[in-house]
């Protein structure tokens, strides 16, 4: 599959900046990102957990919780940038055009009703299927996500499925109507590695059929090897690392995505050796060091990277790939 | 293996009532857990790996009796915790502890962080409130959180840190065993592996037990001492690591573990998966005999019919399967 | 290379004092102006409640035959009644039996409706029935029956062993016969209210001892009591809140009703309820005698529903403010 | 003038409408549809109606009276002395609940028998012909004639009202039941659950043509609604409406109506401290301003002070009666010589009865003038009376009530409100005796009607009470019309009821 | 379910036998005596005369020790006779049978007006929390609250009486189709109208903040459908639970509304059977009243697994 002729990106997001208001006034969450999803694309973000995936996510369908707002940036969608969208024309997009598969399942599902009302919502909003058929299709949805007996599953409340199913629920909610976009955040953390490989194979199939773009949030790194097209790394809020996926695992280059890589648990490990993982903890919103925000956790760090951020720019000798960092920018150039 | 396992679980037995139909006038009968046994030693790790749905949770919420079991038995210092009532099961909850599966739901959305991880240490005498600030900061930096977390609420977190405050929450009771429900499944791999890493010292230090749930078998296999597989409420094997992983003996484990991706793409582009077929049972209406049998490459006649026997072909080594049983000798 | 540097924003001072729900709620209810203006109001009738006759130009119980029924002037704010009497102050001192009325029959109502509607969806099963059997049967009692029954049996022992206590004393508080009407004949209301409360908390509570977190608290080894308090209170709290605000000011506003069948505070002690239906049977004429109390009543209600939804937002952390 | 409707406004909601009950508010329209024996005027003229002559004996224990011959029911049947004496007879049993039939029948021989419930008929009451009623008293009572004067026991036909064991059949009166009717109009639908009664004329009705095409009876029990739907025109007439703005609301006329010999007091229980010691409830008299009272309680009528208890009784006015001083001074004097010593020690006083504006009104404003005047703060005040009264309740000082009586004579009134055999004596002044009063009413009871001893024995009875100082004065009642200006011919007389309902017209 | 309502009929004999034995009590012990009323209670001139008293006393069987009066009460209550009004001598069950339909159709209405105006009233409020919409919607709930339905009432009335043609004055019962039942339905809702909104209100805007909304947002659910689907049934516990109590509530005697409206209700019966101290009628009316409370508090029950199925133990006996 090749990306399509025009080039133009399906989801093009500049600057994104995220803001909360906390007792002590503003505070930036996410900062300035920027990320482009070619059409048929499939992109794997990844990055510390609490850095800001879910809430970027979530402002692209505008659907940030309380006292959290979107301070600046633009997010085109197919040319429309949705941020500004007017309510009925985003209704269109969410869920129609903007499949969304949220991260906690559990309190994502509403409680009160069955998972096939849920699941047949989008059906019948979008796709203005009948009663009927929405449930027909909710059955073969919830089949193809590897949900056994989905006739009588399809009548289940919530709290009656196992953590997968529900996840599994939520994936059929977000692949409903086909969407040419699909945003999911970490759906697979509760699958066994069967139903998994199963998901990522659904996924990859409506790839194929349906030109349909992904941005697949996960830690699973091992999950992404397998599945995507380009990885963007995040970190604090930014984005520190962008490239293709082949490019990611052969020559990951920001301190911060070796780490991870290097704290992966091997299936040939040893049990209970250590694990490597990075030290300290990452910067809290509003409290972010002046330079670079790995810098304090970073072994490379130099005095530059206290003082300025970086900003992400091209790897010398590779396509696509860009990274935010002084020390590895230099590196490279120097290698180069 | 030291003799006297911390927990025994026999016979367990969880079944759902469920309701369907619009008003509910429909009712079928889930076989979440169906005659699970297996002994947890102290000081070990048992994973419980498997496919979702079959019944992991539902042990582990079981064998604490966070549900009542159908039947069954769990062993705790030889006493069946199953069939203890809430005021009689108190004096064990602060030893056995469990990390929920889906964190979110189970922090209460009016309680500050400080105040979910400090609860269970002042209820259980664990320090006096002066020093709670102080244990409570501890904790969460052990999780790899601020301290300045304590004054947030859950909703404020995002679902790694919420997890991370579940973990927390566990630890704050300095419990003899833990059931890890998919605990660091949210977490990114840095932070997971200091979790691990965590959970092991624990262990070293303090003889911590574990019934680890996850799907991650790489993790899997780093933290265990032995791992159950699970299939549709049943045990299907039971084997320490090495055994497993070099040697599994259920064909779902031989498909299990095929599936098992890894972080390289080239790899990953050339990998053989077993792929299973058949149809999935549900366990709303599981299988006659041995119930992987619809899914099963070698499945026999005997395999529509009858039960597998929970077998311990191997010493410390327990499978179900007839398949297993012949070739066993072999 | 051009490096645009990102102005983060910068590091604000460190260590906030440590929050609370309670403490949160109270940060967040500060912040709600019209929740402040109920608590304002609230305080200032309770101020009024307790301080009322020492403020007022009048006597409340100073008759005039020959300024009967006079419009507000600057002399009488509120005017005077049909015995020349100064409104204001009347209203003033009516505020005390308002409050009395409402806290006592409240708070008595509250209490145990919320003990036992809370532990009859917490336990479930056999306590649960025997609660809610209770609770049917304690609403098929006719309230008025109850109430006359009460007032009618119980009021003249006990005024006697007042009155007894006072010749025996001459201690001018057993002759403040107003207590007695307040015990009975709202203590009785009280006993007879509590069952809605219990009923909303219970179905509150049901809802919610299903929720996970529960089930969490449960597995930490919390006593039932600690997760009632901690877990289901506070979450089942909403409506209740907004209940109880209502109650406050149903409980004055059954005063007056009560007054109308005569179990109510006996005159001349002036309640805004008595005054109220005393001000129904001439306000086409002197419409000041109606308007008075029922804007103080109107006040005082909502005062009270600003505190509720103010302080139900409040304990919501997760609310938009 | 065809088809006029009289719109009646009825503050209870009945539940009983038998018009053998003798009172309550349904009782207030029996003439409307009931004959009487005989009927006063407003003006306190007695009419034949169903008797057309009465007759003593000069002994005045027995009576004659002569029935109408043309006297009929709506159905044409003749009205016999058979159904006098049957309406008689049921009225007194104890089930019928009669609230009045005492006045009519007390003193008649065999009555205490059949109301105590050994006997069915009153032996005392005997039928000669089908014309012809005679009477046998057990006392000599030159006014009896005057007592049958009213609607409290009115003339019904006794094979209807009375059944097989003496008892009143319910719902005899209603026209499921087939009833029929002596009066000049008859009941045609009765609703008691929707609270509505209609009337149209008893096109047999022995005297004049009722001019009224109806008279609709409809529960309203609130009186801001009464007052609206009045002043809206919506309904002509009231059957009693008490608000102090009734004179703003629906003007003067609305209210007006001749005195009738009713009054209404505060009646001291001399039984009870501190009732029992005279200073104390002279001091407790003279410190009330009663011009005050009634301005507090009826500035605009209809009703007038009084300071005595007869009232538009011959006799009434220049009795001698002294009215009692307004002193405050003097009044706290008597207090401080009391055995009290004054206000402090003096135990609460109850008063009871206060069940409507006006009476709290005047409550209030006595208990404001004793705490102003005299230094007493301990005053409370019930509106019901049942918890308190009667013989066995012992726990009130003082009970707001009126007195009155239904003939024109100032003898039986003091019989009813001061003598010691009194309902009033007994319960309200708690057991009051007086031997002095006892035995001038009971010498005035012996006399004709026409006798002046008969008035002034009578005064001076009430001068003897007067002594005991046991009552504040409050006000003599007014019999009012309770209807808007248009409706005409609807007087009341001392019975309450309208005097000739045939008269009625509207505009 | 059956089962589970089975039980609750059978469990609610015994309870209403308790009430019914407690109100006797207090009706006989504590409240007045009804044959003395009917003298003491007219005016002055009336004879009290205490034999008379006793004789009716007898006749009426009120002069037999209690527990002999309840036990042929009760009899006569499994036989289906209700007894004789003491006062008016009238079948209770006539008095009875004729107010209570009107009183039940009455809350029925009162309740279904007000389900239909203050919920969704109540949830466009919070889904505008803290906006000019909100404020007006909160403001008018809370203007009605302040305004008791005994001052509301007559207030309506008489400002109906200048407004109207002719002082049509809607008084009087109709049947609940007729236009006069229309004020006094208002002044019956006003109250619990402003109470459902805010507590509405209160509920909506916590469910509003719960992960599923977002999800059905996302899901590019029309909003109205958000707010019927998903965020209605959550909130429809307390909400359903306290329309069940005003239900209750106005059945069991909107005294004032139908002393001022003159609807013939059982509040008005209550009240001349409680001044009264008619026994008989008030038992017929605490039966009824126990009834109801028994079967609306049933329906609510019933209906809380359907709104909320994790409240579902409940249902199921253990
Ligand atoms: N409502 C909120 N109020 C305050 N802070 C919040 C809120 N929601 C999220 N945050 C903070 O914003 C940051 C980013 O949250 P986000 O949920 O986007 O993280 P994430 O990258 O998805 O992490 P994870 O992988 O753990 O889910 C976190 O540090 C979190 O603590
Ligand atoms: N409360 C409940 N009511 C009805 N069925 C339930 C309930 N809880 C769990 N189940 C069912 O029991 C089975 C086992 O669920 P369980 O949560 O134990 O699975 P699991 O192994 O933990 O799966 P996962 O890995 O997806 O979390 C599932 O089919 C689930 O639908
Ligand atoms: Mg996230
Ligand atoms: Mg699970």
């Amino acid at each position: 599959m090749t990306a399509p002729a025009d080039n133009k990106p399906l989801l093009d997001v500049r600057g994104l900046t995220i803001e909360i208001d906390t007792r002590r006034g503003p505070a930036v969450i996410v900062d300035g990102i920027n990320l482009t999803v070619g059409k048929g694309e499939t992109v794997g973000v990844v990055g510390e957990s609490g850095c800001g995936k879910s809430l970027t996510m979530l402002s692209l369908v505008r659907l940030l919780p309380n006292k959290i707002r979107v301070k600046s940036g633009t997010a085109e969608f197919a040319g429309r940038d949705l941020l500004k969208m007017s309510k009925s024309e985003l209704r269109q997009v969410r869920g129609g055009k903007i499949g969304f598969v949220f991260q906690d399942p559990m309190t994502s599902l509403n409680p009160v009703m069955r998972i096939g009302d849920q699941l047949c919502e989008p059906l019948i909003y979008h796709r203005n299927m009948s009663k009927a058929d929405a449930r027909e299709r909710a059955i073969e949805l919830l089949r193809l996500v590897g949900i056994p007996g989905p006739e009588q599953r399809i009548e289940a409340y919530p709290h009656e499925l196992s953590g997968g199913m529900r996840q599994r629920v939520m994936i059929a909610i977000g692949l409903a109507c086909d969407p040419e976009l699909l945003i999911a955040d970490e759906p697979t953390t509760a699958l066994d590695v069967t139903i998994q490989a199963q998901i990522v194979d659904l996924v990859k199939d409506l790839r194929k059929k349906l030109n349909m773009s992904v941005v697949w949030i996960t830690h699973d790194l091992a999950l992404i090897a397998g599945l995507v097209d380009r990885v963007a790394v995040l970190y604090a809020g930014t984005v520190v690392e962008d490239a293709p996926v082949n490019e990611l695992f052969a020559r990951p280059t920001h301190p911060y995505t070796r780490g991870l890589l290097a704290s992966i648990p091997k299936l040939s490990d040893e049990r209970a050796s250590r694990l490597s993982s990075i030290g300290g903890t990452p910067p809290e919103p509003g409290r972010r060091p002046k330079g670079c925000p790995f810098a304090p956790r970073c072994a490379l760090a130099e005095s530059v990277c206290h003082e300025r951020v970086p900003v992400l720019e091209p790897v010398a000798g590779s396509t696509g790939h860009r990274v935010a960092c002084f020390v590895a920018q230099r590196q490279m150039m120097e290698a180069a | 293996m030291a003799a006297e396992p911390l927990i025994k679980v026999e016979n367990l037995v969880k079944h759902f009532v469920v309701r369907l139909g619009a008003f509910g006038e429909r009712g079928a009968t889930v076989y979440a857990v169906d005659d699970v046994n297996f002994d947890i030693f102290a000081g070990e790790t048992l994973s419980l790996v498997g496919e979702s749905g079959c019944g992991k949770s539902t042990t582990g919420f079981t064998l604490l009796n966070l549900q009542k079991a159908t039947s069954g038995k769990v062993l705790f210092q030889g006493e069946n915790i199953v069939s203890l009532d809430e005021k009689r099961m108190r004096p064990y909850r602060r030893e056995l502890q469990i990390v929920f599966q889906d964190p979110y739901s189970t922090l209460n959305p009016r309680m500050t962080i400080g105040e979910v991880v400090g609860e269970p240490i002042l209820f259980h005498k664990l320090a006096t409130k002066a020093e709670l600030p102080e244990r409570v900061s501890r904790l969460l930096a052990d999780v790899g959180l601020p301290a300045r977390f304590a004054q947030r609420y859950p909703h404020e977190l995002s679902g790694g840190q919420r997890q991370r405050v579940a973990i927390a929450r566990a630890l704050a009771c300095e419990p003899k065993f833990i059931v890890c429900d998919e605990a660091i499944s949210a977490l990114d791999v840095s932070v997971q592996a200091q979790i691990i890493n965590l959970l092991l010292d624990l262990q070293e230090k303090y003889g911590l037990t574990y019934l680890f749930i996850a799907h991650d078998l790489a993790v899997v296999r780093h933290i265990s001492t032995r791992v159950g597989v699970m299939y549709l409420g049943r045990m299907a094997e039971l084997a320490s690591r090495e055994q497993l992983f070099s040697n599994p003996l259920h064909p779902y484990t031989k498909a299990l573990l095929s599936a098992v991706p890894e972080a390289d793409p080239e790899l990953e582009k050339t990998r053989q998966r077993q792929i299973l077929t058949g149809d999935v049972p549900s366990p709303l209406a599981p299988p006659a005999g041995c119930r992987f049998h619809t899914r099963c490459p070698i499945a026999m006649d005997k395999c529509k019919a009858v039960v597998p026997e929970w077998r311990e072909v191997v010493p410390g080594h327990h499978v179900a399967c007839h398949a297993v049983e012949q070739g066993a000798a072999g | 290379m051009t490096i645009t540097p990102v102005i983060l924003s910068s590091t604000v001072a460190d260590d906030e004092p440590p929050v609370s729900l309670w403490r949160d709620a109270w940060h967040r209810l500060l912040r709600n102006k019209l929740a402040v203006a109920g608590l304002a109001v609230v305080i200032l009738l309770a101020f009024v409640a307790v301080f009322g006759p020492w403020l007022t130009p009048y006597d409340f119980l100073t008759q005039d035959l020959n300024a009967r029924n006079q419009a507000p002037s600057l002399a009488h704010l509120f005017g005077t009644d049909d015995l020349g009497r100064d409104v204001f102050s009347r209203v003033v001192y009516g505020t005390r039996t308002a409050f009395v009325v409402a806290i006592v029959v409240t708070a008595i109502a509250v209490v145990i409706g919320v003990a036992l509607g809370a532990m009859a969806g917490f336990f479930g099963g056999m306590f649960d029935r025997i609660v809610m059997w209770f609770t049917d049967m304690t609403m098929s009692v006719p309230n008025l029956l109850l109430v006359v029954v009460i007032n009618a049996s119980l009021k003249t022992p006990i005024t006697a062993w007042m009155e007894a206590r006072y010749q025996a004393t001459l201690n001018p508080f057993y002759r403040e016969t107003i207590w007695v009407d307040f015990l009975l004949v709202f203590g009785s209301m009280a006993l007879i209210s509590w069952p809605p409360y219990a009923r909303l908390v219970r179905a509150q509570v049901l809802s919610i001892r299903g929720r996970p977190y529960v089930t969490a608290a449960r597995a930490l080894g919390l006593t039932n009591r600690l997760i009632l308090m901690r877990y289901i209170v506070p979450n089942a709290i909403g409506p209740l809140i907004v209940s109880v605000s209502a109650g406050l000011g149903t409980a004055m506003v059954l005063e007056s009703a009560f007054s109308f069948l005569g179990v109510g505070v006996n005159p001349p002690t002036p309640s805004w309820g008595n005054m109220i239906s005393d001000g129904l049977r001439v306000w086409q004429h002197y419409p000041h005698l109606l308007a008075a109390p029922a804007a103080v009543l109107g006040l005082a209600t909502v005062a009270f529903s600003f505190l509720g939804d103010g302080l139900n937002d409040a304990l919501n952390p997760r609310g938009s403010k | 003038q065809e088809g006029q409707v009289l719109k009646v406004a009825n503050p209870a909601f009945n539940q009983d409408w038998s018009p053998l009950r003798g009172g309550g508010v349904p009782y207030r329209w029996n003439s409307a549809w009931w004959a009487s024996p005989m009927y006063f005027d407003s003006e306190g003229k007695i009419h034949p109606y169903v008797f057309t002559s009465w007759e003593g004996s000069p002994d005045s224990k027995t009576w004659t009276f002569k029935l109408d011959p043309k006297a009929t029911f709506s159905d044409g049947s003749k009205i016999t002395s058979a159904d006098v004496a049957g309406s008689w007879n049921v009225a007194a049993m104890p089930g019928t609940k009669s609230q009045r039939a005492d006045q009519v029948l007390g003193k008649v021989a065999g009555f205490a028998e059949v109301t105590g419930g050994s006997a069915n008929t009153i032996s005392g009451v005997a039928t000669p012909d089908e014309g012809t009623v005679v009477v046998t008293l057990t006392e000599s009572d030159p006014i009896y004639f005057m007592r049958v004067a009213n609607h409290i026991v009115p003339i019904t036909k006794a094979s209807q009202s009375r059944g097989e064991d003496g008892n009143e059949i319910q719902d005899w009166f209603t026209p499921d039941s087939g009833a029929v009717y002596s009066g000049p109009f008859k009941l045609t639908s009765i609703d008691i659950d929707g609270g509505k009664l209609v009337f149209e004329p008893n096109e047999n009705f022995f005297g004049p043509k009722p001019k009224l095409a109806r008279i609709e009876i409809t529960s309203i029990e609130d009186n801001v609604t009464a007052t609206s739907l009045l002043k809206s025109g919506e309904f002509n007439a009231h059957t009693e409406l008490v608000t102090s703005t009734i004179v703003q609301d629906l003007g003067a006329e609305f209210a007006s109506g001749p005195l009738i010999p009713t009054s209404q007091h505060f009646w001291f229980n001399s039984k009870r401290a501190p009732m029992d010691d005279p200073k104390v409830r002279q001091a407790l008299i003279m410190a009330v301003d009663r011009d005050g009272l009634m301005k507090a309680s009826f500035p605009d009528g209809p009703h007038k002070k009084t300071d005595q208890v007869l009232n538009s009784v011959p006799g009434a006015d220049n009795s001698g009666f002294e009215p009692y001083p307004y002193d405050p001074e003097g009044a706290k004097k008597l207090l401080a010589e009391s055995t009290y010593g004054g206000p402090e020690r003096l135990p609460k006083i109850l008063f009871v009865g206060i069940s409507s504006p006006a009476n709290e009104a005047a409550a209030q404003f006595i208990a404001e003038q004793w705490r102003q005047n005299l230094g007493i703060t301990a005053v409370d005040m019930k509106p019901q009376q049942d918890a308190y009264a009667g013989p066995d309740q012992n726990a009130v000082q003082i009970f707001r009530d009126d007195v009155g009586t239904r003939v024109p004579d100032a003898a039986s009134y003091l019989a009813g409100s001061i003598a010691s055999t009194s309902s009033n004596a007994q319960n309200k002044l708690g057991g009051y005796k007086n031997d002095k009063v006892d035995q001038l009413l009971a010498e005035a009871a012996t006399k004709a009607a026409d006798d002046p001893q008969r008035v002034a024995l009578a005064q001076e009875a009430q001068k003897a009470f007067r002594d005991d100082w046991t009552f504040i004065p409050w006000y003599a009642q007014a019999m009012s019309r309770w209807a808007n200006a248009d409706v005409k011919g609807i007087d009341k007389n001392l019975d309450w009821q309208v005097v000739a309902p045939w008269e009625i017209t509207i505009g | 379910m059956l089962r589970y309502i089975a039980t609750r009929l059978l469990l609610w004999i015994p309870s209403v036998l308790l009430v019914m034995l407690a109100v006797y009590a207090m009706a006989y012990y504590g409240a007045g005596d009804p044959i003395k009323l009917i003298f003491l209670r007219a005016p002055g001139d009336v004879a009290y005369n205490p034999e008379k008293i006793e004789a009716i006393r007898d006749a009426a069987g009120l002069n037999r020790p209690f527990l002999v009066q309840f036990g042929s009460y009760i009899l006569n209550l499994l036989q289906g006779n209700f007894g004789n009004s003491l006062t008016s001598g009238r079948s209770v069950w006539a008095m009875v049978s004729a107010a209570a339909p009107v009183s039940f159709k009455l809350g029925l209405c009162a309740v279904v007006l007000t389900a239909v105006v203050a919920v969704p009233l109540g949830m466009i409020a919070a889904m505008n929390q803290n906006t000019r919409i909100d404020y007006t919607i909160l403001g008018s709930a809370l203007f009605l609250w302040a305004i008791p339905a005994y001052v509301a009432g007559p207030l309506l009335m008489v400002a109906l009486i200048y407004v109207l043609p002719g002082g049509k004055v809607p008084y009087g019962w109709g049947g609940i189709f007729d236009v006069r039942i229309l004020l006094p339905l208002l002044v019956l809702s006003f109250q619990p109208i402003a109470l459902i909104v805010r507590q509405t209100r209160a509920a909506v805007i916590e469910v509003l903040s719960e992960d599923f909304v977002r999800t059905a947002r996302a899901k590019g659910v029309p909003e109205l459908v958000v707010a019927l689907r998903h965020i209605l049934r959550p909130v429809l516990t307390p909400v359903v639970t306290q329309l069940g109590l005003i239900m209750i509530t106005i059945v069991n005697g909107a005294i004032f509304v139908e002393l001022v409206f003159g609807l013939p209700g059982l509040g008005r019966l209550t009240v001349s059977a409680l001044t009264n101290s008619d026994y008989p009628v008030i038992l017929a009316i605490t039966l009824i009243g126990s009834f109801l409370v028994m079967l609306s508090n049933l329906l609510v029950d019933v209906l809380y697994p359907l709104l909320d199925p994790r409240a579902n133990d409940t249902m199921r006996s253990r």
